[in-house]
């Protein structure tokens, strides 16, 4: 973390750890790391609590859009303080555990649930110099830690003793484990371009300009481009969103896992879901969208924080805006879709991105020859794939009783 | 003692279970869906015996709205009967209204002037409309779609709602006809209103059509799910778009002929498999017939009286007799039976609800499904219980 | 196929969504304390009973307790109890009136029909919807003080139907007047011979519209 | 489609024995029906159904009546000859005689293969007591099975031979069958501003007059 | 319990005006819960429709972040009574009232939910949910346009400002003298059993006069 004092950063870039080594540079050297962790700690605490209030008015107030009305607006100017209300309301409201579920458990789910979900933000680089800790296997943690939400989920079905938790705690362990493989599939290319399971590394990877304007991150290539999408459908899959919301089908099981809490631990849970989706939506933008880097290099002079957080936003947003349009999918289709689709195209973009990776050197013709053959390789499962899965559904003609 | 109490009369089961197949001779699981439930549109319960997650058993269980209707129109005059009419299936007032309107101008012999007979084809044609874009909207959130079909529909269903609230005097229960024709007339300027929603409502069928119909993940969940085959839907008394879905072309409208409808020219569309799909797409093709009904209605009504000069509006008694009169509803046969005894109120009360009886084959079709298919093909059944349960 | 349909539904949220900021077809919401969506004339909430006169309500019902709409009330929420005397209506004639007229507006079902029955105009639907309440016994009993509304808020909230009943009474009771006028001259004309059976005033047709 | 009468003596023609008759209906929807006995009536819904004239293969509406006991008097004119050689006198004899009460099954069947309807079948109980049963016609046509149901919740007619005879709207453990005309509904008027007929004298009794206040009503 | 002791709002005014920002916790309770009132998912009749139509965009309920129809009572404030309550389904409601957390209210919407309405004659029916289930707001009408329904919830948030965190109009969870469970009627052989919760169906001394 010690930064280059010289490649002519703005103040503004440096402002975050400015303000840090402001506060504790008077510190004796143990105690000034354990008060910068402490303080990095806090920093994301506060500034992703305030994104998850802002991200469930934002939810609010979009689909409210897509359905022609405006949405919470009456709470403070423009709604603004909806969300302080509903934390209010939330946390004093009684909790009511019922007299048959594990107790322990019960209370453990939402803990475990929430816990595991900040700790997945500590190896998201979100500036130039921001990342909170350093880590070599950093990716390798992250899905680790993300891992554990699968647990959690199941605890809290289980332990509620409730026939539609139950279904749902099934449904989770089935869902979420299908949709592991597939997002660790879709990353792996990444680290076999980039040669690190570091994300800073990773990042680094896709920092240079082709051509002098075109930045290198990976989505811009081929088998990136299908592993984002997968990897985005994976995500989806993982933070419990529509069209994959299974555990609290809403229609189905009433809230799923969900039904039991009320109070604070209900907001425990929907805390760490949007938690969840922030933090593999960070790790999306880390692996794929060429991190903190700006997508022009004229625009550099923005502090790389501010085009993290962009590029963090817009993949938020395009999830609430695939909520506000699809049905849910059914479990097994689901699970379907995992296994014969998901993971073979991120196995077939495993040899892709081999054949990307050992035709690095070549150019002119032969670069256009390397384009082709790597989009071909692309399309052409995902096609073939998608035909098998869908087979069978089509759009209907009907015909008219004489 | 009375002979019931020995009756087959038992709190738990059913005397049927047809087909239960545990491949892995696990434990079932039942579970009680309702009668507060998300998508059992009211207080329907079902109790499903799940295999995992695939149906093994489901038992409904109605009677949780059963506010007695046929009781309450026993003691109530023919025309207090006529507002009750609107709380059956509180999503057509208009169409119920035409109904029981029908059965007593049968029963009391009573005549319609034409342009009240054009008045109810088109409100219940809107009706219709109305209905089926809501059931629409009220499926695919069933199937988990986050409310914005619901809500395309339910802006479109407002327009309607205007409409019948300005002529009728209220969105819901219109209480509309009267024996022997209509109780308002429509002014020219209602009937302009009518056309303009009635020439824009095809691009909002387009558009609702384009966000959702070609779904990739709808097609996924609806086709093959609870088919229903011809013989047994007409067996069961299936009516309606239901049964319209499985290739059966049976609509009242066209086999009774009743009101002016043979003056109409519509087509019937009729299903080739019977699937969820096919209930969804047939009625967005009967909305699409409704809007040429209405189209050509509009461009015919005379100018008239609205009501037959022999009906009276109190102190109705037709001589004892009966009559049935049935109409083809949004949901299917809606029919009134009514017994007279020549007295102010009718000696016998009798609805034939389209949806109570349409879920006579609800266990049939959701066997082998999942918890989740049980769902959406209730929501295809479009029931609704004030006219189940009545 | 293979995720057409899926992008083809996120281009019509799209469309709505940004539709919202410009078109008004696509932001439907009335905003409603604030702005309120305009009642038509014929909508019906809860009925009320007509006085000719502001000033004094109970003094200038046009009901005569006649307890039609009692009896034909479908959901029976009308009780009705008729004075032991007469007092004057608008047209001066002595009539019954109301001495108790309660209408349970937590069990009326907005039917109508006690309008359509009432030979006098004197009961009518109203267009208030803001009743909610905390307080049911009290509150949501309507007796005659609560019920009664005079003629200039009828006109003020159903203008058409308010210009045609006040014609049509103010047609029969110069009719009446005339008949009254008419049967006294030739009272007064045939005072020698016994007196023919006065014509009675025929009773108005119930209305239809 | 073919006359009731000509179906009636069909079906004679077919099932001798059976008491099969045509019941008229003397209001102007003259929608009359066939009368058939409990014995019989299975086997000649299943001829209604398969019968190829007639294929009424959909039976939309199976609702149950009562008809409780009642006292009917015959009017019967007496002529007495005036001894006086006058004109006879006419004196009416009123005899009053006691009709057992019933419970009436009716179905409406149409068919959705021919495109005719309706043919109104009914039949009826022995009494409204113990012997309240006729037979089942779910299996032959299965829209019957809720709707007879209902009608054994309501009315309390025993379906022999229904597969899953249980109540439908009532719950399970309800003793009373609501539709039947002298059924007592439980009294629960405390708040009843509005009383109207017999529900005056309930409203009475659920609120007595307080102290020093009027009763309610 | 002593009783806090309380400001009045002159009082408050005053202190405001001297510019000092007076905001209790008990405002800040009562301004979160008020506008934060999430209904549970639950309709029985045809008022449902028109709590539903309230939720839609014509009339947009969202904008007093109520839209949050909870499926699951654990999450839900709100219970509305949409529609007729029948006596097959008293016991289920009640229940459901028993299974919300408090705070929690009740709107009872429509005629019949208050009194049976235009059904109350029928056998089966309910004859007002506040027999078994304390009503904080009626709405009446049959329905009630959307727009009353919106009145109600408005008329919720101004009864909810005006509670307090103790004393008798505290939330029930935090009082010892009330419990936060209704007993639930059982079925009967003609009847529910009890047919009414004498402790919440007050019917009052006097009759009505005119």
């Amino acid at each position: 973390m010690n930064a280059a004092q010289d490649t002519g950063e703005t103040l503004l870039e440096r402002a975050p750890q400015a303000l840090r080594d402001l506060l504790t540079s008077h510190l004796p050297e143990p105690w000034r790391w354990f008060a910068n962790s402490l303080i990095a700690i806090v920093a994301i605490l506060a500034v992703f609590g305030l994104l998850f209030a802002a991200l469930t008015l934002a939810e609010r107030k979009i689909l409210g859009r897509v359905q022609n009305r405006p949405g919470p607006n009456r709470t403070g100017p423009f709604g603004l303080l909806q969300p302080i209300a509903d934390g209010i309301k939330m946390l004093s409201k009684e909790d009511i555990v019922p007299r048959d579920a594990d107790h322990l458990l019960h209370f453990l789910a939402p803990v475990t649930l929430l816990a595991s979900s900040i700790l997945a933000f500590a190896v998201i680089p979100y500036g130039r110099h921001l990342i909170p800790v350093e880590l070599d296997a950093a990716v390798l943690y992250f899905f680790c830690v993300g891992a554990t939400t699968e647990l959690a989920v199941f605890m809290a079905g289980w332990s509620s003793h409730n026939k539609y938790s139950l279904l749902a705690a099934m449904r989770a362990l089935a869902q979420l484990i299908s949709y592991e493989l597939p997002l660790l599939l879709s990353w792996l290319p990444v680290v076999m371009i980039s040669g690190t399971l570091s994300t800073t590394g990773i990042v680094a990877a896709q920092s240079a300009w082709r051509w002098g304007w075109m930045p290198t991150w990976h989505v811009f290539t081929p088998w990136g481009l299908a592993g984002f999408v997968i990897f985005m459908v994976a995500a989806l899959a993982e933070s419990n969103r529509s069209p994959f919301d299974l555990p609290e089908a809403e229609s189905e099981l009433i809230a799923g896992h969900l039904t039991e809490y009320s109070g604070c631990k209900y907001v425990f849970f929907f805390m760490a879901e949007y938690f969840g989706m922030t933090a593999l939506s960070g790790m999306a933008v880390t692996l794929f969208l060429g991190g903190w880097h700006a997508p022009l290099p004229s625009l550099e002079f923005i502090p790389s924080y501010v085009w993290f957080g962009a590029k963090l936003i817009t993949l938020l947003m395009g999830f609430i805006w695939i909520r506000a349009t699809f049905p849910r999918l059914r479990i097994d289709q689901l699970t379907r879709f995992a296994w014969k689709f998901l993971v073979p195209l991120a196995l077939v973009n495993l040899g892709t991105t081999a054949f990307w990776s050992l035709s690095f050197g070549w150019t002119g013709p032969l670069l256009a020859a390397r384009c082709t053959v790597a989009v071909i390789l692309v399309v052409v499962p995902f096609v073939l794939l998608g035909r098998r899965l869908s087979s069978g559904l089509t759009p209907r003609t009907y015909s008219y009783a004489p | 003692m009375s002979p019931f109490d020995a009756s087959p009369l038992s709190p738990s089961g059913g005397a049927h279970v047809r087909s239960v197949v545990d491949e892995f001779h696990g434990d079932l699981l039942e579970v009680s869906m309702g009668p507060h439930h998300p998508s059992t549109h009211g207080v329907f319960r079902m109790i499903v015996t799940l295999d995992g997650e695939r149906i093994v058993k489901l038992k409904p269980v109605l009677g949780y709205l059963h506010r007695n209707h046929e009781k309450i129109g026993e003691s109530t005059s023919y025309l207090g009967s006529m507002p009750y009419t609107d709380r059956l299936d509180y999503l057509n007032a208009m169409t119920n209204n035409w109904a029981y309107a029908l059965a007593v101008e049968r029963l009391g012999g009573l005549a319609v002037p034409e342009r009240a007979e054009y008045l109810r084809v088109i409100l219940a044609e809107l009706s219709r409309l109305q209905n089926h874009v809501c059931l629409a909207g009220f499926l695919l959130q069933d199937t988990g779609a986050s409310g914005t079909p619901l809500m395309y529909a339910f802006r479109e269903r407002e327009k309607i709602l205007e409409l019948f609230e300005s002529l009728s005097g209220s969105r819901m229960m219109c209480n509309f006809q009267r024996f022997g024709g209509c109780r308002t007339d429509a002014s020219s300027e209602w009937l302009g209103q009518v056309s303009s929603l009635v020439n824009g409502f095809g691009a909002f069928l387009d558009e609702f059509e384009e966000l959702i119909t070609g779904n990739e993940i709808l097609m996924a969940r609806t086709q093959g799910v609870g088919v229903m085959k011809g013989p047994a839907a007409v067996s069961a008394g299936i009516t309606g778009p239901m049964l319209r879905a499985c290739g059966v072309g049976y609509d009242i409208r066209k086999v009774d002929a009743y009101g002016i409808y043979p003056r109409f020219t519509f087509r019937v569309p009729i299903g080739s498999h019977g699937d969820t799909y096919d209930r969804y797409m047939i009625r967005i093709l009967e909305m699409r017939e409704s809007i040429g009904i209405l189209q050509q209605a509009l461009r015919d009504i005379p100018a008239g009286p609205i009501m037959d000069p022999k009906a009276k509006l109190r102190g109705f008694r037709p001589k004892p007799g009966e009559s049935y009169g049935r109409i083809e509803g949004p949901k299917g046969e809606i029919g009134f039976y009514l017994i007279s005894d020549g007295s102010a109120n009718p000696y016998r009360y009798r609805v034939r609800p389209p949806s109570f009886v349409n879920l006579t084959l609800l266990e049939d079709l959701c066997l082998g499904h999942t918890i989740a298919d049980s769902v959406v093909i209730l929501g295809s059944i479009d029931i609704v219980l004030g006219e189940v349960d009545r | 196929m293979l995720g057409t349909g899926l992008l083809q539904g996120l281009a019509v949220t799209a469309k709505n969504f940004a539709g919202s900021f410009h078109d008004p077809k696509r932001l439907t919401t009335v905003e409603y304390p604030e702005k309120k969506s305009v009642i038509p004339e014929a909508f019906r909430n809860f009925p009320f009973l007509v006085s000719e006169n502001a000033e004094d309500p109970m003094g200038t019902l046009r009901c005569v307790a006649c307890q039609i709409c009692e009896k034909e009330c479908p959901p029976q929420c009308i009780y009705i109890e008729k004075s032991k005397d007469k007092k004057p209506d608008a047209s001066g004639k002595m009539q019954i009136y109301p001495a108790v007229f309660r209408i349970d507006s937590s069990v009326c079902m907005n039917c109508q029909i006690c309008v359509e029955v009432c030979p006098f105009d004197a009961i009518k639907m109203d267009h208030v919807y803001e009743i909610a309440t905390s307080e049911r016994f009290e509150t949501l009993l309507l007796d005659r003080h609560d019920l009664a509304k005079p003629n200039s808020y009828f006109h003020q909230i159903r203008p058409l139907e308010a210009a045609e009943v006040d014609g049509r009474l103010t047609a029969e009771r110069k009719a009446a007047e005339e008949k009254a006028k008419a049967a006294a001259l030739a009272k007064a004309a045939l005072a020698a011979k016994p007196a023919a059976p006065a014509p009675a005033a025929p009773p108005k047709p119930p209305e239809q519209a | 489609m073919e006359p009731l009468e000509q179906i009636c003596s069909r079906l004679l023609a077919r099932f001798p024995g059976a008491e099969v008759s045509v019941l008229p209906n003397p209001g102007p929807a003259a929608q009359h029906s066939l009368l058939v006995g409990r014995a019989s009536v299975r086997e000649i819904a299943e001829f209604l159904r398969d019968d190829p004239l007639l294929r009424l293969d959909y039976c939309s509406n199976a609702t149950g009546v009562d008809w409780p006991e009642k006292v009917i008097v015959d009017v019967t004119k007496v002529t007495t000859p005036d001894p006086a050689g006058g004109p006879p006198k006419v004196s009416e004899v009123k005899t009053e005689r006691l009709q057992p009460g019933y419970l009436e099954v009716v179905y409406h069947l149409y068919s959705m293969e021919l495109r005719h309807g309706p043919v109104v079948l009914r039949t009826r109980t022995v009494n409204r007591t113990d012997q309240a049963s006729v037979p089942s016609l779910t299996p032959v046509w299965r829209s019957a099975e809720f709707q007879e149901r209902e009608i054994f919740d309501l009315f309390g007619v025993v379906f022999e031979g229904h597969p899953d005879l249980r109540r439908i709207l009532m719950w399970d453990g309800f003793k009373d069958h609501p539709m039947r005309r002298d059924y007592v509904e439980p009294e629960d008027y405390e708040w009843e501003p509005t009383p109207h007929g017999d529900l005056v004298e309930k409203a009475k009794r659920a609120r007595p007059p307080v102290k020093g206040g009027e009763p309610v009503a | 319990m002593n009783p806090m002791p309380t400001i009045t709002d002159e009082e408050r005014s005053e202190l405001r005006r001297h510019g000092i920002l007076l905001t209790s916790v008990e405002e800040l309770y009562n301004w979160g819960r008020s506008h934060s009132v999430w209904p549970l998912q639950f309709g029985l009749a045809c008022c449902a429709i028109e709590m539903i139509a309230a939720s839609m965009a014509r009339f947009d309920i969202a904008r007093f972040g109520s839209e949050v129809f909870r499926p699951s009572p654990r999450q839900a404030d709100l219970l509305i009574v949409s529609g007729t309550v029948t006596k097959k389904m008293a016991p289920q409601v009640v229940r459901l009232w028993n299974q919300m957390a408090e705070p929690k209210y009740c709107i009872a919407m429509g005629a019949c939910a208050i009194s049976g309405g235009p059904f109350k004659r029928g056998y089966n029916v309910l004859k007002g949910i506040d027999r078994f289930v304390p009503v904080d707001i009626y709405i009446p009408g049959c329905p009630p346009r959307p727009e009353a329904l919106l009145h109600g919830l408005m008329e919720l948030q101004k009864k909810i400002s005006g509670q307090s965190i103790s004393g008798p109009e505290a939330p029930r969870h935090l009082r010892h003298d009330t419990s936060c469970e209704y007993p639930v009627p059982e079925f009967g052989d003609h009847d529910l059993v009890p047919p009414k919760n004498p402790e919440v169906w007050k019917v009052p001394e006097s009759p009505p006069k005119d």
